[in-house]
This record gives C-alpha cells, structure tokens and sequence, in this order.
C-alpha cells in the first residue's frame, strides 16, 4: 500500500443500494481513509469526473443516452472499472422494463398515472434507450461485482486487493440477487 | 404370387419391344422443376399432335423424370439422336415433331448440352431422363430389380454387405459413414426385428437431389432398400419423405403399389423366404430430423428432437429395434452395386471417396441443375464446365456445400478435387450435395447470417448451446451485417461457433457454425468492412442508421 | 408390420452389459465402474464434483443441458457426463481448462436466454442456476440478452409459472410423465422459441390431465415454477420424495 | 363438449372426419400415427383446431400437451386456418442468392403481412418455405399450389393484385 | 436577454438531480427549476407480474429505504389479501422500520449535511464531504457511522441483509424474531441514543450559525401532510393522513390511505421526470405542501415518548405555527431518531414481540389496494391493481421526494434570490441551493421517476447556451 488510491463511484440506473452496501463498511471506512482519495462520487462534491482514477464503481444500468456518454467518458478516465452490483453486471430490475416498449413505460407513468399537465418530460431530462443494458455491453470492464446489493465482504475484498495492486477475482465470491 | 427371373426377363423385354418398336422417342422432363414451367402441358400437347397426325406406332411420348438442366426447363430429348431441347413450349410441338427425320430444331437446341451433359458420369441418376417413373415396367427393362433378384437368389445376406463394403460407398447423407460398416453393424444386432429407414427428409435450402431421384426413379430406392433388408435381416423398411415434394410422395407410393403388385415387395419374394413391406412417413417440416434419432423420433410420432448417441440406432433405433437409416443417394446407389459388383464401383472415384457423387447447382452459375460427376472431379470442373461458369461478367467469389452444415470454399480452392476429405480440409463438408456459387455481389457476412438464421430456425431447442448459441451467433451477425458490430464481436463469433461445435448434442448444432467459420477464415475482411467501415463490400447488406453502436 | 413394441427410454442401454466390471481414469485417478454406469455416476461415487442442470437422480436422462461435459482423451468433442458410459482405460478429465471454460459460456448462454432477475426471484438464494454461477465463478454473461417477451401463468389455484425464468431443462415434463403418470407438461415449438406448456397450451388451472401434486414445482431448478403466496427467496424446493418414491416403487 | 358427442359427431357426420379415422384406423389407431394423423386433419380442413387436437389426442392415446407440442414443433402443420389464397415464397439458398429477401420485403410493404400471417380480411397468407427443391428455377414462388419461377417482386405482387381485384366476383 | 444557470450533477444527495437558474436581464433570478433525470419504470414493468413478489420487488426502488417500500408495498398486499397482519407481525414491520429510520436519517444528517454543518457553506468543496468531517471533527463523524450501523444491524438481525431483505411479505413477516437477535439489538439501543443526543445538543447549539440559510431554505409558508396515529401523535408505518395549512389549522384529517386520489393529484412537468403531487381541493400548483420529518412534526400533536415529546415541544416552540423552514429538516431528524430508539426499545422490551404468529396467509380477495407509510423522506404511497389470479395491472407510486417537488422548486428560487446576484457566482452560494435540495433529502433513487447524480460543471449560460462563466469546483 505504498500510494493513495483514487477512487471514484458512481452510479447510472439503479438504486443507490450498492453505494449504501459500500458504506456498510462502517468503522472500516475510517480505517481505510489514510490510503483512499475519494475522487468523485454521491458522497463528495467534486462536479468533474477527474482524469486518472485509478479504481470506479460503477453501480446501475445504462439506461439513457446520457448514462451512455458518462460511462464511455468514465471508462476513458479510468484505470479499473467495476461492475458494482447486479445492475451495473446485468441489467437488473432497471432491465424489467426491456419487455416493455419505452413509449408504453413512459405513458404509464406520465400519461395514465398523472392527474394534471399529463405529458411526457423531455426538457433537460436525458433520452431513455429502448432497453436498460449491463455496462458490459458498451465499455469494457475490468472486475465485475455483482450482488444486489454485492456483500460489504465482496466489496471490501476487492478493495484490499486493489489496494495492494491485484486485480481482485471475485469469482465465488459474490452472487447475482444476493 | 411370386415373381421369377423368367418373368423379370420377360417383362424387360416386352417393355424394351415396346420403345424399340417405334422410330423416335421423345422424352418430356416431368419432375418438379419442369413440370413447374409447364411441361406437363407440353407433354400433353405432343400426345394430342401425335394421335391428331397419328403417328402412335412412329413416335412413342413420354414423361420422364428429370434431365438435369432445371434452368432451361421445360426439357426434352428426342431419342435416338439424344438432341436436347430448351424452354419447349405449347407453340413448339409441331415443329419438333415436323423436324423428325430432318435438321433439328436449332432455336430449341440446348447450347450448354455439351459441357453439361458430357462431362458427367451417372450410376444414381443413370435412369433419370430416360424412364417413365410411374411404370415399373420401364425401370425392369433397364435392369431394374435385377439387382435384388440377384442378392437375393445367387448371394447370401454377408455377400451382400460383404459387396457394398468392398465398393467402399459412403453414406450420401453428409456424414460419409461408410455404408458396409452400418450394414455390418445392424446385421449384426441379435433381434428378430429390425428396420429399414431411407431418409428422404433432404432438408438443405438448395438440394434437390433426393427429391429427384424419387420423382424420377423411385424404384431404384426402393430395390435398394429391399437389398439391405435382406442384408440386415429386416423385413420393414420406411421412406421418410418432406411432406414439401408431393409429387415425389405420389409417386414413390406408386411404385410402392406397383413393387408390391408385381410381388418384388411383400412376401416370399423372388420364391425367397424373405419378405419386405414399405411404408411411407410424411415428414413436416423440421430440417433436424435428418438427424437419425429425430427421424426415428418423428417416425414413431414424436417431437423430431434427437437424443444422444450411442446407443447408435444400428443397436437401438426405430421403437427400439436396431435399425438401418441410409440416405436416398446411398440406397439409389446399391442396385447397381450388386448387379455390377463392389470392384466396379470402388474403380470409379478417389482413393477414399468411391464412385460418383449427385450435386444440386444453384445460385449464381449458368447452368443450374442437377449434375452426377466422379468422386474426386475438381470443383472448378464443375463450376465453369458444366456449370458454365458465372453469368453476366461476374467474378466468382465461393462455392457454398454442405447447406447449412456447410461452408464456403473462396477461389483459391476452386483445383481441389471434390471428395469427403479435401471438402472437410478446406472446412466445409459434402453434405447431400447442395451446392450454391455466389458472385461478387454475394455478400459472405450475409450469406452466413442466412445460414445461422436457418440453423437458429431449425435447431429443435433441446441443448443449450445450439438452442441458444444459434440465437446469439445470429444476432451478432444480424447487428455486423446492419453495420451495428463492434470489433469484439469477431472473437465473439469464434468463440461462439467453437462452443457450439464441441458441446451440441446432435450434428445440427455441432456444423451450424460451419458456414460462419468458413467465411470468418476466408472472408474476414468482409466482416471487418462492414464492422470497421459500416460497409457492405458486395452491396448486399442494408446498413441501418449508425446511431446505437451497440 | 408387427405392433411396435413400447419402449421404456430408461432402459436405453440395453446393449450394454450391466454385469461387466470395468476400470478407467476420471481425472487421473483410478476408478471402477459397472458398464451401465454412466460417467457421471461414477465421478459422484468418488467425491468428483461435476455441475448438473437438467439431471435429476431419479428421473431419465435428458442429455441437454451440457454443463455436464467433460473431455474425453482422444476425442475432440466434449462428452455429456450424465449419458456418456465409461470404456475400458478411458481417461476423464472433469476440470480441464478447456471443460471450465466451456461450461461457463454455456452457463452464460443460459443466462441470457430468458429474463433472469435473480434479486427478486422467489428462489432467491434457493435456485440451482443462480448457485452454478457461484459453484463455476460466472460472475457476468458476456453474450447480449436477448430479453424476450414471456407471461406468467397463474391460473392455477396452487401454483405458477413464470416462463422468463425457465431454463427448459425439462425436469417438469419428465416427473410429470415418468412419476406422476400424467403427462400434463410437454414442449411447444422449437428451438429459441421452445416453451413448456400443459394440455393444448392452455392456461395451468384450466387443465383436465394435472393432479395438482406439485412434483413438477419441486422438481424446477429455478423459480419457474412456484408456489402461490411465495414471496421473493421464499420458494424452497423439496426433493426428498423423489429417491423415496423410486425406492418404494421398485421394491419387491 | 361432451366427449361421446364429439366423437359420434367426427366419426359419422363429416365426411373429413371419416377419412382421418381412415387414417388412423389404418396405423391400428397407435400412438405413432399422431404425425401422420394430423397431416390427415390438415389436409381436410386446412388447419390443425384445438378440438382435432383433442381428438386426434383421445383417439391415439397420446397425451394432450405431446399433440399439442408435435403439432407446434413441425412447421408444416398450422393451427390457424389459412387465407383463401396462400403464397409461398420459398427461401432455400438459391432463392435467397436470387432475391427472395427483397420480395418478402416488398411483400410486407405492400400487403401489410409477414411471413406466417395472413391479412385481417383472412384473404392472404404468406408463407415461407425452406426449400421447394425448385433451386433451379430461383426465386420461386408458389400461388395456391402453383410454383412460378424466376419471380420478381413486381411480378409476385402482380398476381397478387389479381387475387384482391377479382375475388369480390369469383 | 436571459440566462440561465445550470448545476449539474447536484451533489452529496441520493440521486440524479440537476438545477436551472433563470437569470433576467439585470442578473437577477427569474426562475428556477429542479430536474429529476432518472427513470425507471416501476408502474409499468410491475405489470404482468404476481403481487406477492412486490414488497421485494419495490424494495429495489430504492437502496437507502428499501424497508418503506416493502412495507408500504405489504400493505398494498394486505389490503388485497383482505387480512389483518398478526400483531407480532405489525409490530416487527414497525421495529424495522425504525431501524431505517435510525440508519437512514443517519446517513442524511451525517454523511451527506454534516459536511455543510460542520465545515460550514463555504469551506473547500473537495475537503466538503463525510472524509473531511472526519478529519475536522472525527467524534461526530465516526458518532454517524456508528449510529447508521446501529439502525442498519437492526434490519441485518432480522434478515440477515441490511440492504434489500426479503422479509416482508404480504400478510405480515416471514419469520418470527429469534431471542437472541432481540437481546443483540437491544444491547446497542443505549449508545445510539447516547449518540442521538450528543448531536442533538451540538446541533441546537450550532444553529445560531446558520440564520441566513433558516431564513431562505423554502421558508414559505404551505401545507404540510403526515401519517398520525388515532391520539394524533407522531405515526411512521400504520395511522392515517393528516393536512394542515400554513397556521396549523387541520384541513384533513382520519384519511384512510385508499381514499389518497380524493386529496392528492399528480401533475407533471416538462423538465423533470419526478411528477408534482399537490393538495387536489387547492388545484395545481395552489395545493402545495410539504412532507418528511419537519412535516411530520408539524402536523402532530406530540410524539407520545418521553424523550422525543420533550424536543417536540422544544422544536414546536420555534415558530408560532408549523415550522417553516425546511432547514429545519434536519433538526427534525434527530428528534425522530431519538423516537425511533425510544420506541424501538419499547418493542424490543415486549414480551409479545418474539411469538411465532407473524403472518396471515390468504388468496388475494380485492383486486385493488393501497399502502401507506411515512419512509424517511416523508409520505410514501403503493396503489396496485390486479387481476383474478393476483397477477399485476398496474401500479402508481407516489414517492416521499416527489411531495416535496413543488416545494423544492421553490426553496431553490428562493435560496437563488437570496445568494446569486449579477454575473458572477460564489461558490458558497451554488453550494447552498444544493443545500436546500439536502435540507429535504431526497431520495432520487426512490422516484420510479427519479433524480441522478453526474458530476459536471456548472455553467453560467447565456439563453443561446453560450457560456457565461464557468465554476471549477
């Protein structure tokens, strides 16, 4: 453990869940803050995803245009990427909508759902793709972390591992839903 | 009653009296093909302009299965010359039949009839064009159930397969088992009762051959069956025929009718112990029952899904029962084989592959059709000479064989000679013998897509990785050819194909790949075009909007 | 023609001789087997641990999963394990490089056939697909889902099944038939648009041939098949019955 | 319905029903006549309905889930009745290097269908096929039973046209 | 010429949200507007689905109070099951619950304010974060992971999972409390409180410091609605709704969680993919009011726990009436963390608590129900509809944040009139309209029409989209 290691997280279409699982680290959070930087994330007010992380979570699907530019820009940016949990690795919930078409989601839910103004928001809210994707399926990815949420175990795992310069393998580590 | 060699000969005879005894003949081609252009309007016609002139005891008219050059259709051949006419209309009758005697008619002449019909060589199709299916007599006179009079009265049952091993005939049905080992293997199997299975449930988009061998001499198949039945010790035997050739399944249930009124099918055949009954099975509609155990399977009125082998149905097959399942090709193939014996057979060929093999030539040549030529005859041969080559000033590009089992073999191989082994070389197979030539405005990363999609439709679902395999490999080639790939996606499809090839579970999925990987190896730059530049080399694919690489 | 006989298709091997004694390598160990035993068998009597999907002890062979595969030396194609019989001195390797590795792409296709939520899955935490990707460190599907379109049938007073997370392994269908007796299950269509189905495609509860035991709901590797009021992870399945069952049926 | 009805009514009164008993009386009424029975049924009426799938069930001793499986599985058999006119655009290797992707195309431009559909007016279906065996003719295309070869999409939709002008008077 | 000013992502809240500041000729703030920019799609791809996977599913609407939805979906469930829960099994719904409220109002106060509160408005934005406040002040910081670790262990001893457990269910809970379990959580009650009040009394000292933001972080007067319980006092799971205006007076009160649609209506907005509820007799958007844990303080008539009713009443005396400000918010939070101990301990001390009868079970018999819960961020609504064979139809949620919209919207404008004036824009005051947007604590990632978090700069934009200036943060 020889530098700091600068992390960031980040999360594109999902429920936080993940994020609150790596909190879930609890006191072992304080011991790890000497050899972290947490760069950018939910909890950090940094508005630019810097150059140069060295290690991002990404939690969530790809579900809009903009979530599209955002992880081809957090894959240029950074050295590791994580798939961090079951939306991130496969789509997850934010994928139940795939078998819908987007138009009848969207209609539900502005249209049908609503009792005044019913119309559907388009000014300075991102396009929805037709279907919510695993990162996977538009950047590489370097480790995958599924679990929804993945365990504090899983994520503290590959962290040390990262810390200490391996590529963590997760591989019996973590399962899909758990 | 029981049928002698006395009344074989005497039926051969009458019948060759009969077509002797008139001064022409004119053979009208009646098979699918033609009769799709209205041959049978034309045969018609010569039957009514003859009669009107009457010249009956001058002129004998008949319809007669398939000539071989389906593209210039409807065919016919006037005897003895054997002067090949093209395109034959109502309207052409009479000049035809006022040309006897003089000058041929030179508008009608088939100009490809050199190359075409010379360079072949025919034992499966050597009756095709020549006798009138639907009447056993014209198929006794060629010598027609000779063969079987002969296994079954001069050899005994291992004689029999001891000749068929000796000719070194190969399964026609893509696989190219050897024949006599499968023989051996069923007589083997201690059970009172076994069964014969021809399949003729010949699948590939792009072969007809089986289809024409039993609309233009369904006896042939029918006194092959009967030969390996004695061989093997069975007395059922069942034709497994498309319910798609209905004129193929009339008239193999003609022959059936006619077989066993004359008593070469049935009982105490040829004053013989042995019996033999047919029955026709009508497949609908599923590629993969070419697969011995889904035909089996769809035999005994099952889902056509195949099961794991062994047990091989030669120990455990239909019910069962050991069972015997040759192709078509293979039975149209033994008749002359016994008549003629192993060491002729196994004289004509290579050194591995014996005697000759039936293609189906479609798809961008001149001369589309169904053509016979010698094991081991060189593909360009084929192409250029009888199939005369490409039309319109276009390049060739591949030969596709095998159908979707298959690959496509670029023009660096068109010098190889065609056998079991230098196809598989070059990674493609024999298969039936479907065999599609594309010109440069094929487009390879299409033509693998339209494999894959066929596969993927036909795959019956029962293993994972042809089931799904098939899906994905066809959606990675649905999102290259609309110009969607990313460069991954070439390793992907490698992988993929790999996959499906060591761990399917029956044939279908183990060469569903084939095409994909042939072209990925011959032509990997086209996949590469339509990846990197979202362009379609030959023009073929439709590139959609590049708004979600995905 | 003579009547066919009705075959059992458990009793497929029927040209191999039960009696006979034979001795191969799985995985470099010497092992002994009967000539009837199949190489799956085998491997579990000597602790070699071997995934399986559509095998169910208990229930005939399906041969269709795949993940069951194992390399055979000399032989370029991978064998399924649960109907492959072992041959004098044959070699058997379970974990080769090239096995794991096929067995995951597999796995991985299997995933992105139909719509997998494991999170809120009523065998969450109990579902044999979700463990096999834990037991073969399938941490991703590298294939695009493919995310079809699939309903749930509910209309069955006790249970229902939801297609999207059937993996067709075909455990319903073959307990239905071969223990039960009532051949409520088969397969519509083909290929990637195979589906189970009771009756003529009815719905569930309309169906006149089941007997409602269950056997079908328990047998499912996954949370296809459910019991009614069985929320997300609550779904056990028991198994138990069917060793019991085959015991108590061939006594003599 | 009532079982006993069902059957007195498909063994006495439909001269259809009698020749698919035929059918399977001839195979001794035996589970493995179920394909060869439903061609039976098909041919008749032209399409497979739940009530023949239930018979046809009852009367082999098959259970109703394999009828209904084999009659999906092969895709010769349909379970919907077919259009008054039928076209089958065949879609072996020879046809589709010859074009028969274009004609489905334009097919399904212009009359609104895709392959195995058939117009709300229940007056076309389009169908496809495998392989007609006609690979020599490319593309060919079958008319209510008629293989043409050498099609194109204009002369495909031409006779097309023709069903749909003259069938108020036919 | 107008401008605009965008912030985008907003930060240290949970979700995806951004912000857009009209400015007029002179500068001056014209407008503004708070999108949501994530969504889902829960309404619809709930269809077609079977109504007793909900509360696990609707638990992944959001990770921070997945307890809410499940509850609020189980009772959904209930009312379409048509069962009375098993008293354990509604006092075990409502145990878990408060251990969300512990953790989850920790982590608002803590980790994601603390870093405002205790470094103040306009300290460094890259030291500005729980990190930092770890270095400033380690006591508080590591009181808050300590104090969201008691609230989370709560939920992780029934389930064994802190984050989306699958263990409320339609007709109750699917498993008894286990003795030991009991006696753990029991056990670390007495720190958590000892935390809760240590902070309150910093907090109430420190509130001197922060006049301006009291002053301008929505303090406006509206309605405000809350669950109470049939004394009237403060209610978090079962109870019924209660509206009050902007002096107090009850204008609704005893409403029954399915007669929601009478009061309640939602309107959209083009810029944002959380919809606008509002008070339905006041029309849009006259009918605003506000929810979550000042709300439920102000529509109460008292806490009904010792502790907890004597901050209650300290808090009350404030403001005349209702408490204004959402600054206030915060304030709010301890004081129901300090109830949520107190009545968690209650619970945990009834002998009833561990008895096995936990659930009911039944077929559905109404084909339409609605759950009602206060989840941290306020009023939370489940309303499903299904069919003979409990497969869904439909659903509508209206989410905690999303009863806030309006409000937020306008403690936005107002925050930016105060602090930003002419071309130029302090950081500080950037900060504190994010700030007004954490006073409320949205939970972005609960809207099936939801908020995001992206990080990119703020712009000072031109109406043309031409850049004004630029904030590097």
């Amino acid at each position: 453990m020889s530098k700091v290691l600068r992390i960031a997280t980040t999360w594109l279409d999902g429920c936080s869940g993940c994020h609150m699982s790596f909190l879930d680290l609890d006191e072992r959070l304080a011991d790890m803050a000497p050899h972290i930087e947490m760069v950018y994330g939910p909890l950090v007010d940094a508005k630019v995803f810097p150059e140069g992380v060295d290690v991002t979570l990404v939690e969530g699907a790809v579900a809009t245009d903009e979530d599209k530019k955002k992880i081809r820009m957090i894959r240029d940016r950074s050295y590791i990427l994580v798939s961090f949990g079951d939306c991130a690795v496969t789509a997850n919930v934010p994928g139940m909508r795939n078998q819908f078409k987007v138009k009848d989601v969207m209609k539900r839910g502005y249209l049908e759902n609503s009792s005044q103004n019913p119309e559907l928001p388009s000014i300075g809210v991102p396009h929805l793709l037709d279907r919510a994707r695993p990162v996977h399926e538009f950047v590489s990815v370097d480790v995958f972390l599924p679990g929804c949420p993945p365990p504090t175990e899983a994520i503290l795992y590959t962290i040390s591992e990262l810390l200490a310069g391996r590529v963590p393998d997760l591989k019996g580590k973590a399962r899909f839903g758990a | 009653m029981t049928l002698t060699i006395e009344d074989l000969q005497n039926i051969a005879k009458i019948e060759r009296d009969r077509q002797e005894g008139t001064t022409y003949q004119i053979n009208v081609c009646v098979a699918a093909g033609c009769l799709s252009c209205q041959s049978g309007l034309v045969k018609e016609a010569f039957d009514t302009e003859i009669s009107r002139r009457g010249l009956e005891n001058w002129c004998l008219v008949k319809g007669v299965g398939c000539l071989g050059l389906c593209a210039a259709g409807p065919l016919i051949q006037v005897q003895p010359q054997g002067t090949y006419y093209q395109g034959v209309t109502v309207n052409d009758v009479s000049e035809i039949l006022d040309s006897l005697g003089g000058s041929p008619v030179a508008r009608l002449e088939c100009s490809q009839h050199q190359a075409f019909f010379q360079c072949q060589q025919k034992i499966v199709l050597e009756n095709c064009g020549k006798i009138d299916p639907e009447r056993i007599e014209d198929y006794i006179a060629e010598d027609g159930y000779l063969g079987l009079f002969t296994a079954l009265r001069q050899m005994t049952p291992g004689e029999v397969i001891e000749q068929v091993t000796k000719s070194g005939l190969r399964g026609r049905g893509g696989a190219g088992f050897p024949t006599g080992l499968k023989w051996t293997a069923v007589s083997k199997a201690v059970n009172n009762t076994k069964f014969i299975v021809c399949n003729a449930d010949e699948g590939d988009p792009g072969a007809f051959m089986d289809r024409s061998v039993l609309e233009s001499d369904p006896h042939r198949v029918i006194e092959g069956m009967a030969i390996a039945g004695y061989a093997v010790g069975a007395s059922h035997g069942f034709i497994y025929v498309r319910a798609e050739y209905p004129l193929a399944v009339k008239r193999v249930h003609t022959a059936i009718a006619q077989a066993e009124r004359l008593g070469v099918l049935g009982n105490n055949i040829f004053n013989t112990r042995f019996e033999f009954n047919i029955e026709v099975r009508l497949g609908a509609g599923a590629f993969v029952c070419g697969e011995e155990t889904a035909l089996i399977a769809s035999i005994e009125g099952r889902h056509g899904r195949p099961r794991p082998r062994p047990p091989f149905p030669a120990e455990f097959g239909l019910w069962g029962f050991p069972t015997l399942i040759n192709n078509v090709e293979t039975f149209a193939n033994i008749a002359p084989i016994i008549r003629r014996g192993g060491e002729w057979f196994a004289g004509i060929g290579t050194e591995k592959s014996k005697g000759t093999k039936v293609f189906a030539l479609a798809g961008r040549v001149n001369n589309t059709g169904l053509i016979e030529v010698p094991m081991g005859t060189r593909l360009r041969d084929i192409v250029f000479e009888i199939g005369g080559g490409i039309p319109g000033d276009k390049r060739f590009k591949a030969v596709q064989t095998g159908g979707p089992s298959g690959g496509c073999i670029p023009e660096e191989h068109l010098d190889m000679p065609v056998d079991y082994e230098s196809l598989a070389a070059v990674g493609s197979i024999m298969g039936s013998g479907g065999m599609i030539i594309m010109d440069e405005t094929s487009c390879m990363v299409d033509v693998a897509q339209f494999f894959m999609e066929f596969c993927m439709s036909e795959s019956c679902g029962k293993c994972v990785p042809c089931r799904v395999g098939t899906t994905q490999i066809y959606h990675l080639l649905h999102k290259i050819s609309g110009g969607q790939g990313k460069p991954s996606d070439i390793e992907t499809l490698g992988e993929l194909c790999d996959l499906l090839k060591n761990t399917s579970l029956c044939g279908l999925g183990q060469t569903a790949p084939n095409p994909v990987i042939s072209t990925l190896k011959y032509f990997k730059d086209e996949y590469k075009a339509h990846i990197r530049d979202k362009n379609c080399p030959a023009g073929a694919c439709r590139m959609q909007a590049p708004e979600e690489a995905l | 023609m003579k009547k066919p006989l009705r075959v059992d298709e458990r009793s497929l091997r029927a040209d191999v001789n039960p009696v006979r004694l034979l001795t191969f390598k799985i995985d470099d160990r010497d092992v002994s087997a009967r000539a009837d035993e199949t190489i799956l068998t085998v491997a579990r009597q000597n602790g070699i641990k071997i995934p399986t999907l559509c095998h169910m002890e208990g229930l005939s062979e399906h041969g269709a999963c795949r993940l069951c595969i194992v390399e055979v030396k000399g032989m370029s194609r991978l064998m399924p394990s649960c109907v492959t019989l072992p041959r004098q001195d044959m070699e058997v390797l379970t974990k080769s490089d090239r096995v794991l590795d096929y067995r995951r792409k597999i796995l991985e296709l299997i995933f992105s056939e139909r719509n997998h939520v494991c999170s809120v899955c009523v065998t969450n935490g109990h579902c044999d697909l979700q463990a096999l990707a834990v037991e073969m460190g399938m941490t991703h599907v590298r294939y695009d889902y493919i995310y079809p379109t699939h309903p749930i049938d509910a209309t069955h007073p006790r249970f229902s099944v939801d297609h999207n997370r059937c993996v067709l392994c075909l455990r319903c269908v073959r307990v239905c038939d071969e223990i039960e007796g009532a051949h409520t299950w088969d397969v519509m269509n083909r290929g990637i648009s195979s589906k189970v189905i009771t009756d003529l495609n009815q719905p569930w509860g309309s169906s006149e041939t089941c007997t409602g035991c269950g056997k079908c709901v328990q047998v499912c590797p996954t949370g296809a098949l459910s019991e009614k009021g069985k929320s997300v992870a609550e779904m056990v399945k028991r198994r138990q019955f069917l060793p019991y069952l085959q015991m108590m049926r061939h006594r003599e | 319905m009532d079982e006993q009805m069902q059957s007195a009514m498909k063994s006495t009164e439909d001269r259809r029903w009698r020749l698919v008993n035929r059918t399977m009386r001839l195979h001794g009424h035996e589970p493995h006549a179920l394909i060869e029975t439903l061609h039976a049924v098909q041919e008749h009426f032209g399409f497979l309905d739940l009530d023949a799938l239930k018979y046809v069930s009852q009367a082999l001793r098959v259970p109703l889930s394999r009828t209904y499986g084999v009659a999906t599985f092969y895709h010769h058999f349909t379970l919907k009745p077919p259009g008054e006119h039928t076209c089958v655009v065949c879609k072996g290797t020879a046809c589709y290097i010859g074009g028969a992707s274009g004609i489905l195309d334009d097919f399904e431009k212009t009359v609104g269908i895709g392959p195995g559909q058939t117009t709300p007016d229940g007056k076309i279906s389009l169908v496809t096929a495998r392989c007609l065996g006609s690979c020599g003719l490319a593309p060919a295309v079958v008319f209510d039973g008629e293989v043409c070869g050498r099609m194109t999409s204009e002369a495909v939709l031409e006779r097309i046209r023709r069903w749909t002008d003259h069938d108020p008077d036919d | 010429m107008t401008q605009q000013i965008v912030i985008d992502p907003i930060t240290r809240i949970e979700g995806h949200g951004k912000i857009t500041i009209h400015l007029d000729d002179e500068g001056r703030v014209s407008d503004a507007q708070f999108h949501v920019t994530q969504f889902r799609g829960f309404e619809k791809f709930c269809e077609g689905r079977p109504f007793y996977e909900m509360p696990s599913l609707t638990e992944r609407i959001c990770g921070i109070c997945p307890i809410s939805h499940s509850v609020a979906s189980a009772k959904a469930c209930d009312a379409i099951l048509g069962v009375r829960v098993p008293e354990t099994g509604a006092k075990l719904r409502r145990l878990l619950t408060y251990g969300q409220y512990i953790q989850s109002h920790a982590l608002s106060f803590f980790h994601l304010s603390a870093p405002d509160l205790v470094l103040g408005m306009d300290s460094d934005p890259a030291k500005r974060n729980i990190l930092g406040v770890l270095e400033a002040d380690p006591t508080l910081a590591l009181d808050g992971i300590k104090l969201r670790k008691i609230g989370q262990e709560i939920i992780a001893g029934f389930t064994g999972k802190r984050i989306h457990p699958a263990w409320v269910v339609p007709g109750g809970v699917n498993e008894p409390l286990a003795e030991d379990h009991r006696k753990t959580m029991l056990a670390s009650l007495p720190e958590a409180l000892e935390i809760t009040l240590r902070t309150l009394r910093w907090f109430k000292a420190s509130l001197e410091n922060h006049r301006e933001e009291i002053r301008t972080f929505a303090n406006f007067p509206t309605m405000f609605m809350g669950l109470v319980n049939d004394e009237g006092n403060l209610e978090h799971v079962n109870g019924k709704l209660r509206f009050i205006d902007y002096k107090g007076n009850i204008v609704a009160d005893g409403v029954e969680a399915a007669d929601y649609k009478t009061y309640i209506g939602e309107s959209v907005e083009p810029w944002s993919f959380l919809k606008s509820p509002y008070y339905k007799p006041l029309g849009y958007p006259d009918g605003i009011y506000r929810v979550g844990p000042a709300a439920r303080l102000n529509v109460c008539n008292g806490c009904g726990t010792p502790l907890a009713d004597q901050e209650w009443a300290e808090f009350r005396s404030l403001e005349r009436g209702p408490v204004m400000s959402s600054f206030h918010n915060h304030y709010a939070r301890l004081i129901e963390i300090v109830y949520a101990i107190e009545k968690a301990q209650e619970l945990l001390n009834d002998p009833n608590i561990t008895s096995p009868h936990v659930r009911a079970f039944a077929q559905p018999n109404y084909s339409e129900g609605v759950g009602v819960v206060e989840a941290p961020r306020g009023t939370l609504f489940h309303h499903y509809k299904v069919d003979e064979e409990g497969l869904m139809t439909w659903a509508n949620f209206i989410v905690a944040t999303g009863n806030n919209n309006l409000a937020m919207n306008r403690g936005v404008l107002q925050v930016a009139q105060r602090f930003i004036n002419g071309n130029s824009i302090p950081e500080g005051a950037l900060n504190r309209i994010e700030a007004v947007i954490r006073a409320f604590d949205p939970c972005l990632s609960c809207s099936t029409h939801a908020i995001k978090n992206p990080s990119f700069p703020l712009l000072l934009l031109a109406a043309d989209g031409t850049v004004l200036d630029k904030v590097r943060i």
